[in-house]
C-alpha cells in the first residue's frame, strides 16, 4: 500500500512496531463500529444512533456502579455487574430500533438519527454532563489489558473481524445478508427469515458499539458524556472506502477494514508530518473525498 | 384480500393454464399457493394433504416450485450463488463449500444450456439469461408441481421454443404445470386444462380444446370481444410530410438504418431481443443520441439525444416498460398525463390545476381509464389502466409521429385490443407510428414491418405475412413467400 | 461536533539541540488555545527546548494516541491540557512508568501524578466576574449566565462559584443560568429567549469570550447597547482577555473580561518540563512570577497564576482590583 | 396545535409576539437549510454539507474582508464584497456537488459527507480556529436588521417559503422536481431534462445554505470557526417530521416548514419552563422520535 511508503518518507517512525500498534489500538474500537455498521449497511439499512450507544451503554454501567460520592454514580450495583450492563444496555437499544425499524415499518435512517439524538440526550442527563471515573476494575480489563505484547483491544478487534469475514462469506446466515441487501423479496422467496436475519444484525450491530464503548471507556478509564459523539461520520466513511454499498448486498469485511485502517493510518501520517493542525481536516477530508473518487473510477458503475 | 373466494383444482400430470385480466388476482394465487401468503380463508391440499405451516419453507418449496412474476434473482450476487442461495453444499466445520456448489451451477446450467459463467454477478445478466436462470433454480428443487407466473412476456421467440421444449419433456415425465401467460395461443401450444379468473373469482375451468379463443376472452372480459385484426384500410397520406425519416443511423447497437414512417401511416420494428429494434426507436425519441445518421420528425430535425426537442419536433413517446421508464407513480393520473406537455397548462412556467384536470379529464374519456378521477396516484390502478395513461401521455400533445415500444407488454387481452385500436384511431388522424415490438398482435395492424437483425434491417414486408415468416425473419432467416415449403 | 477522523493533530518541530519535549494542543478553534499555540514555539525557543507538537482537538482519545506518538518519538517531558481530566489517569501512569514528567496546562487531572499543574483558577474567574456584577447592580437585579458545555470542568468551576458567591453576597440578585455548549448560536437563542421572558435582565456574565459577539449584536437589536450612564444598561462581563474583548471595553460595549493567561499558560507549562527535566523540585508557596503554588493532594503541586479582571477605569470592586483595559501586561494587547 | 396551549401552560410568556418573534428569529437561519434539503430530498438526493457551507462560505468572506490587525483577515476586499463573496462560494460548493453527484455519478450522501469534512476542515485552515469578528456592515445588515418592526430574517425565510410553496405546487419546474424523485427514468423519458434540474436543485440548495450562514453571521455580528457544525442532524429532523420522504417525491414546503416551527418550538417551551439542562437532550430527542412515529402511524404507509 503507498501509504505505508509515505508513512516511511514522512517519518522513520511511521513502521515501527510501535506506531503501528498505537495506530490499531486508537482504531479498534471505531473499527467494531465499522465492523457492526458494514453488516447493517449490507442488509440495506443504516444504524446512525451508533455512536450514542458507545457513550451510553458504559454511561448507564458506570451511572450504576460507580459508588455514591466518588463522582455521580448511585453506587446501586457492585462492579461485577458493569460488563453485563453496559452489553444489556446496548442490546436493549437494538431491540428498540429494530423493533421500530421491522415492526413498525419506520425508515432505519430516520430512526436512529431520532435514536441517536435522545441517548446522546439520556447520558448527558444520568451524567449531568459530567465525565464517571473510578470505573471498577471490571470495566478497565479490556481496554487496558495486554495479551502476547498487544493490547487485547486488537486481538478482539481483530478475532472479531476474522469471524466477520468467515461469518459472511461462508456461512448461510452470512449469505442471507447480501440476499437480503440485494432483494428482499427473493430472499424471502428463498426461505430466509429476513425480519429475524434483520433483527439479528441490527441488535448484535448495537451490541458490537456497546462493547466498543466498553473498550474506549477502558482504555480512557472513564466515560465522558461525549464519548463518541462525531464518530459516525468516520464510521461511513471508512466503511464507503472499504467499498461497502449504501443500497444494500454489497461489500466485504475486508474492505470495511481497510478503509478503516486506511484512514487512520492516514491520519498517524499527518500527525507525524507536522501537518499545521488547523489545516488536517481539510486534508483528511480531501483525501476521504479523493478515495471515494478513485474508487468510484476503478469500480466504473454509477453508485446510486 | 385480492381473493374472493377463488378456487382452482389442479390435476396431477396436466398442464393447466390460468388466465384472467391484469389485476385478477392470479398471482394472489400464486402467492397462496406456494406460501408466500396464508389464505385468510379456505385451505389448500397437496395430494390430499394439507399444506405445510408457512414458515416452513422447504416443505413447501419440496410440493411446489415456482417463477414468479416479480424477478426474484437477487442482482448482486453471482449466478452460482443465486441457484444455490440458502441452501449450498456444507463442507467441514457448517462453512459453505464454494467449489461444490459451484460445479453443481455449472451442471444446472449446462442442462439448461444457459451460456453463463456461475461466476457471473446475476445483476449483469441479460434478461433472457435470467429469465432461464430463475426458470432452472425453480425446477432444480425437484418438485413435481411447478407453477410459472408470465414466464414468457420477456423472453423472445426462439427463448420461447426453448422452453415450450423443457416443458414439454417435463410433461412426459409427469410433472404438473400451472401455466400463467397474457399470450393467449401459448396456452393452445401446450396447455391441457384452463382456469378463468376474473374480479379475483373463479369463473370457469375447462379443457382447453373445448374453449375457442372467443369463448375465453369472453370469460375473462365478461363481455363479448371484439374481433382483432381485421383488414385495415391503410390511412397513409402519401403527399404529407413524413411523420418521420431515418437516414444512415449508426449507433452502438445498430447501423446503416434507413427507413420513413409517412404520415398517417403505421410501421412495425419487429426483431427479437437484442435486434437493436428498442435502441432504434428510442434513438428517434431522442433517448440515445446516434454516432451517425440522421433523423427527421416531421420535417425538422430535433437535436440528437434529446428528448425534449423531439417532443417539440412533435414525437408521442411510449418507453419500452412502464414501470420502468413510463410513468411516477406517486403523481397523479393528472399529472403523469399532462407530464410532457408543460405548455399547454399554463404560462411562464405556471401550471393550472384546472386546465391540468381537464385535459387529464379528456384523456381518461378517451382511453376509458378506470379511476374514480384525475388525482388518483397512478401507483392505485391497474397495470393495463396504468399503461392506458402512458399512451393518454405520448398522445396529450396531438404528436405528428408515435413511437411505441412493446406497447402491450403484459398488458391483458381485453386492454391490448383497446390499446391498438387507439393506436389506429390515430393514425386515421394523420399521425404517423413506429411501432417496436416482438409481439405479432402488435405487428398485425402494421401497414409495413421491418425486421431487424443484429443491428441491421434485414427484411421489409407489407401487411398480409405469415406469422411463421415473420418469426422466422425475426430469427434471422430470409423471409422469401415463394420458396416457403 | 467533532468529527474523528475530520480533525487529528500535526506534530510540528522547532529546531533546537535542547531536549526534546512535546506539547498536545488541546483544541484550535477558540481564540484563546490558539492565542496559546502561537505563545508556546516562542517560548520553547527562549528556554532551548526542541518541541514536538500535537492537537487532540479536545478529544481525550486523540489526545492518549498523540502521546503515544510522543513516546515514540522519544521525548524527554510532556506538557497537555486535557479537557477530560478523568480519562487521562491511563495515560499518566504509563508516561509514569517511562519517567516523562508531565505539566498539565488549565486543568488537573482527577487522579495520576503529575509534576505540576498549571492554571489560573477557575473559580476565581466565577467570583471576580460574581463581584463586579453585584457591586454594579448593587446587589439587586436579574443577571443571565451564559455557561459553557455541561461537560467542562472549566466551565463547572465558573459555574459553581459564581452562583455560590451569588447566593451569600447579593441574595437579591436572580441569576439565569443558560448552558449552551460553547456554541455561540445557542447562546443567542437562550439569551433572546431570556431576555424576552424578563425584559428586566440587567446583567450578563459570558463564561467565554465564544458569545462575545451575538450578545452584543442582540444587545444592540433590543435598544440595551447604550453607555453605562443610560438607566438601560446591561453590564456586560465576559471571560478569556482575547483583543476583541480587550477592544469591545475601550468601547464601552462590554463592562469587563477576566483575562486568562494565555501567554503565561505556555512560559509556564515549558517552564517547569525544563525545571523537571534538569531535576529541579518544588514547593507550595509564593513564587517569583506573582502566583502561588499549592498542594491540591499528595504529589499534586498546583501553580495558580494569577487572571486580572479587566475593566474600562482599572477600578476595585467589591475588594476586586482590576486592569484597565489598555494596560500592556495583558496578553491580548500583546498578540502579533 | 397542541404546542401552543403546552406554552401557554408552561408560561404565559411564549405567546407573546415579542417571544414568537423570537422563536421566528432564532429559527430562520436553519429553516432555509430545511428549505434547501427539503428541495433536494424531493429530487430524491441529500446534502449533508449544507452544515458546513453555512459556515465556510460567509468565513471565506470574512478572511477575504475583515482587514489585517482586526483579528485575522486579509483585508484583500472592500468590504462591499463580502456579500457577492459569500454567494459565489456558495455556488461553487453547489456546483462542486453537482459535478460529482450528476457528471461523475457519484453517490450524494457520500460526496456530500466527504464535503461536510473538507469544507468544515477549510473553514479551520483559513481562519485558523479562531473566530472573525469586526465584518463590514454590509454582512450585518440582513442579519440584524428590522423591516417594519420583524427582524428581516423573518421576512426572507418567509418570503423564501411562501416563493418555494408557489414554485413547487404551481410550476412546471417545481412539478419536475416531485416527478425526477419518483422516478427519474420516467421523468427523462417525459422529456424533462433531469440532469439540468437536479444541477440547479443542488446549486441553490448551497446558494440558500450561504445566505443562512449570511444571515447567521450578520445576527452573531462574526462568523466562528464551528459555525453550522451539527445543524444537519436538526435539518433531517426538521424535514421527516414535516412529512418529506427520504426516498423522494414526496413532501410539501409548508410541512417542511412546520416541522422546523414545531422543534423550535419545542425548544422555547423548554427553555422557558426552565427544564434542567441536562435532560433538554433527551427531552428534544424523544419529541422527536415521537413525532417521526405518530406521523408513521397517521401516515399510514411504510416507509422504505
Ligand atoms: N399486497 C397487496 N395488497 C393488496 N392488494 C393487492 C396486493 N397485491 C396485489 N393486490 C391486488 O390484488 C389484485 C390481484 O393482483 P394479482 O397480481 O394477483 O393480479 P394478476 O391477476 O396476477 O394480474 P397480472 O395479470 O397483471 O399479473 C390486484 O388488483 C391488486 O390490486
Ligand atoms: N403492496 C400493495 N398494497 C396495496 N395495493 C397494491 C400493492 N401492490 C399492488 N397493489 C395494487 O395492485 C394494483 C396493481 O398491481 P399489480 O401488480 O396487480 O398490477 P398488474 O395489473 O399485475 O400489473 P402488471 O401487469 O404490470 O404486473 C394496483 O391497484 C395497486 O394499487
Ligand atoms: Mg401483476
Ligand atoms: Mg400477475
Amino acid at each position: 500500500m503507498g501509504i505505508a511508503i509515505v508513512g516511511q518518507i514522512v517519518s522513520p517512525v511511521f513502521l515501527q512496531t510501535d506506531n503501528l500498534i498505537n495506530v490499531m489500538q486508537t482504531m479498534s474500537e471505531i473499527a467494531l463500529l465499522v465492523l457492526a455498521q458494514t453488516m447493517i449497511l449490507i442488509v440495506k439499512k443504516m444504524d446512525l444512533s451508533m455512536e450514542s450507544t458507545m457513550g451510553l451503554a458504559p454511561g448507564v454501567a458506570a451511572w450504576l456502579v460507580v459508588p455514591i460520592g466518588a463522582g455521580h454514580g448511585l453506587g446501586l450495583l457492585p462492579g461485577g455487574w458493569a460488563i453485563p450492563v453496559t452489553l444489556a444496555v446496548g442490546v436493549l437499544i437494538g431491540v428498540i430500533n429494530a423493533l421500530l425499524i421491522i415492526r413498525f415499518g419506520l425508515n432505519g435512517f430516520i430512526v436512529t438519527l431520532g435514536m441517536l439524538i435522545v441517548l446522546r440526550g439520556v447520558l448527558t442527563g444520568v451524567s449531568g454532563g459530567q465525565t464517571f471515573f473510578q470505573l471498577p476494575s471490571s470495566m478497565l480489563y479490556l481496554g487496558s489489558a495486554v495479551w502476547f505484547g498487544v493490547p487485547a483491544s486488537i486481538w478482539i478487534c481483530l478475532v472479531l473481524f476474522a469471524a466477520a469475514i468467515v461469518v459472511l462469506g461462508w456461512t448461510n446466515f452470512g449469505r442471507s445478508l447480501y440476499a437480503i441487501g440485494g432483494n428482499v423479496d427473493a430472499a424471502k422467496a428463498a426461505g430466509i427469515r429476513t425480519d429475524r436475519v434483520l433483527a439479528i444484525v441490527i441488535v448484535t450491530g448495537s451490541l458490537l458499539a456497546a462493547l466498543a464503548g466498553l473498550l474506549l471507556s477502558g482504555r480512557l478509564a472513564s466515560v465522558a458524556s461525549a464519548q463518541g459523539n462525531g464518530y459516525i461520520f468516520t464510521v461511513f466513511a471508512a466503511a464507503v472506502i472499504g467499498g461497502i454499498s449504501l443500497n444494500g448486498g454489497k461489500g466485504t469485511m475486508f474492505g470495511a477494514f481497510s478503509g478503516i485502517l486506511l484512514l487512520f493510518m492516514i491520519q498517524n501520517v499527518l500527525t507525524l508530518g507536522g501537518v499545521p493542525a488547523q489545516w488536517i481536516g481539510a486534508l483528511n477530508g480531501l483525501i476521504i473525498l479523493a478515495a471515494l473518487t478513485i474508487s468510484r473510477i476503478t469500480g466504473g458503475k454509477a453508485q446510486e | 384480500m385480492a381473493l374472493d373466494g377463488a378456487w382452482i383444482t389442479i390435476r396431477p400430470g396436466e398442464t393447466h393454464a390460468l388466465v384472467g385480466r391484469n389485476g385478477a388476482g392470479k398471482s394472489t394465487l400464486v402467492n397462496v399457493i406456494t406460501g408466500l401468503l396464508g389464505p385468510d380463508e379456505g385451505t389448500l391440499t397437496f395430494d390430499g394433504k394439507p399444506a405445510p405451516r408457512l414458515t416452513d419453507r422447504d416443505a413447501w418449496r419440496q410440493r411446489v416450485a415456482c417463477v414468479y412474476q416479480k424477478s426474484t434473482i437477487i442482482p448482486t450476487l453471482t449466478v452460482g450463488e443465486n441457484l444455490f442461495l440458502n441452501r449450498c453444499d456444507h463442507g467441514r466445520g457448517r462453512l459453505i463449500d464454494w467449489r461444490g456448489t459451484r460445479r453443481r451451477a455449472e451442471d444446472l446450467l449446462s442442462a439448461w444450456s444457459v451460456e453463463v459463467a456461475p461466476g457471473t454477478l446475476a445483476g449483469d445478466l441479460s434478461v433472457e439469461q435470467r429469465q432461464f436462470v430463475e426458470i432452472a433454480r425453480a425446477l432444480s428443487f425437484g418438485a413435481r408441481f411447478i407453477i410459472l407466473d408470465e414466464p414468457t412476456a420477456q423472453l423472445d421467440g426462439t427463448a420461447i421454443n426453448r422452453l415450450f421444449d423443457r416443458i414439454r419433456d417435463l410433461q412426459a415425465q409427469g410433472v404438473t404445470f400451472l401455466f400463467i401467460s397474457h399470450h393467449l395461443q401459448e396456452i393452445y401450444e401446450i396447455c391441457d386444462m384452463v382456469t378463468v379468473f376474473r374480479d379475483a373469482r373463479h369463473i370457469v375451468t375447462s379443457p382447453v380444446a373445448e374453449l375457442s379463443r372467443t369463448e375465453l376472452v369472453a370469460a375473462m372480459t365478461g363481455e363479448t370481444a371484439v374481433v382483432l385484426g381485421g383488414e385495415r384500410v391503410s390511412s397513409l397520406d402519401a403527399d404529407a410530410t413524413a411523420a418521420l425519416s431515418v437516414q444512415d443511423l449508426s449507433g452502438s447497437a445498430y447501423a446503416d438504418i434507413t427507413f420513413q414512417v409517412g404520415a398517417g401511416e403505421i410501421v412495425g420494428l419487429a426483431g427479437a431481443a437484442g435486434s437493436g429494434r428498442t435502441e432504434v426507436a428510442e434513438t428517434v425519441v431522442g433517448l440515445r443520441a446516434a454516432d451517425s445518421g440522421k433523423v427527421e420528425i416531421a420535417g425538422s430535425r430535433p437535436r440528437p439525444g434529446s428528448v425534449p426537442a423531439a417532443l417539440a419536433a412533435g414525437a408521442g413517446f411510449v418507453p419500452q416498460d412502464r414501470h420502468h421508464q413510463g410513468y411516477v407513480p406517486a403523481m397523479s393520473i393528472a399529472d403523469n398525463s399532462t407530464l410532457s406537455v408543460p405548455a399547454r397548462l399554463g404560462r411562464g412556467g405556471f401550471i393550472s390545476n384546472r386546465r391540468r384536470n381537464l385535459l387529464a379529464e379528456t384523456s381518461i374519456e378517451k382511453l376509458e381509464i378506470k379511476t374514480p378521477g384525475p388525482e388518483l396516484p397512478v401507483s392505485a390502478l391497474s397495470g393495463g389502466n396504468q399503461q392506458k395513461v402512458v399512451m393518454a401521455r405520448a398522445l396529450a400533445d396531438e404528436p405528428r409521429l408515435l413511437v411505441l415500444i412493446n406497447p402491450t407488454a403484459g398488458v391483458d387481452v381485453r386492454s391490448k385490443e383497446f390499446l391498438l385500436g387507439k393506436v389506429e384511431e390515430t393514425a386515421e388522424t394523420g399521425t404517423g407510428v413506429l411501432i417496436a415490438s416482438d409481439e405479432l398482435d402488435d405487428l398485425r395492424l402494421c401497414d409495413r414491418v421491418l425486421v431487424m437483425f443484429q443491428g441491421r434491417v434485414t427484411t421489409e414486408t407489407r401487411r398480409g405475412w405469415h406469422d411463421h415468416d415473420l418469426v422466422a425473419a425475426m430469427e434471422g432467416m430470409t423471409l422469401n413467400a415463394e420458396n416457403h415449403d | 461536533l467533532l468529527s474523528a477522523c475530520g480533525s487529528a493533530s500535526g506534530t510540528g518541530t522547532t529546531s533546537a539541540d535542547g531536549p526534546l519535549v512535546g506539547v498536545d494542543y488541546p483544541r484550535s478553534d477558540t481564540d484563546f488555545w490558539n492565542s496559546y499555540i502561537k505563545y508556546t514555539p516562542d517560548y520553547a525557543k527562549q528556554l532551548g527546548l526542541s518541541l514536538k507538537t500535537t492537537n487532540s482537538q479536545n478529544e481525550v482519545a486523540k489526545l492518549t494516541a498523540n502521546v503515544q506518538t510522543f513516546i515514540s518519538q522519544g521525548v524527554k517531558g510532556v506538557a497537555m491540557a486535557p479537557q477530560d481530566t478523568a480519562a487521562i489517569a491511563p495515560t499518566l501512569d504509563q508516561l509514569k512508568a517511562k519517567k516523562i514528567p508531565v505539566v498539565t496546562v488549565d486543568t488537573r487531572p482527577d487522579n495520576g501524578d503529575v509534576f505540576m499543574v498549571v492554571r489560573a483558577d477557575n473559580r476565581a474567574y466565577g467570583e471576580k466576574a460574581c463581584k463586579y456584577l453585584g457591586s454594579k447592580l448593587g446587589g439587586k437585579g436579574k443577571v443571565v449566565m451564559l455557561q459553557g458545555g455541561l461537560d467542562s470542568i472549566n466551565g463547572r468551576d465558573r459555574t459553581e462559584a459564581f452562583n455560590e458567591c451569588m447566593k451569600a453576597n447579593y441574595p437579591g440578585i436572580t441569576v439565569f443560568g443558560e448552558a449552551t455548549n460553547w456554541d455561540g448560536a445557542v447562546a443567542a437563542q437562550k439569551l433572546q429567549t431570556d431576555l424576552t421572558a424578563n425584559p428586566d435582565i440587567k446583567g450578563i456574565y459570558m463564561q467565554s469570550s465564544f458569545a462575545l459577539a451575538g450578545t452584543l449584536q442582540l444587545l444592540k437589536q433590543r435598544g440595551l447597547l447604550v453607555p453605562p450612564t443610560d438607566p438601560k444598561h446591561v453590564f456586560v462581563v465576559s471571560n478569556d482577555g482575547i483583543p476583541e474583548e480587550l477592544k469591545s471595553i475601550a468601547d464601552g460595549k462590554i463592562d469587563a473580561t477576566v483575562s486568562q493567561p494565555a501567554d503565561l499558560y505556555a512560559k509556564y507549562a515549558l517552564y517547569y518540563l525544563k525545571a523537571a527535566i534538569d531535576g529541579k523540585t518544588f514547593q507550595p508557596g509564593k513564587t517569583d512570577h506573582d502566583s502561588t503554588i499549592i498542594q491540591v493532594r499528595p504529589g499534586l503541586l498546583e501553580d495558580q497564576l494569577s487572571a486580572p479582571l479587566v475593566t474600562a477605569d482599572g477600578g476595585t470592586y467589591d475588594g476586586v482590583p482590576s486592569l484597565k483595559s489598555t494596560d500592556t501586561s495583558l496578553w491580548g494587547n500583546n498578540l502579533g
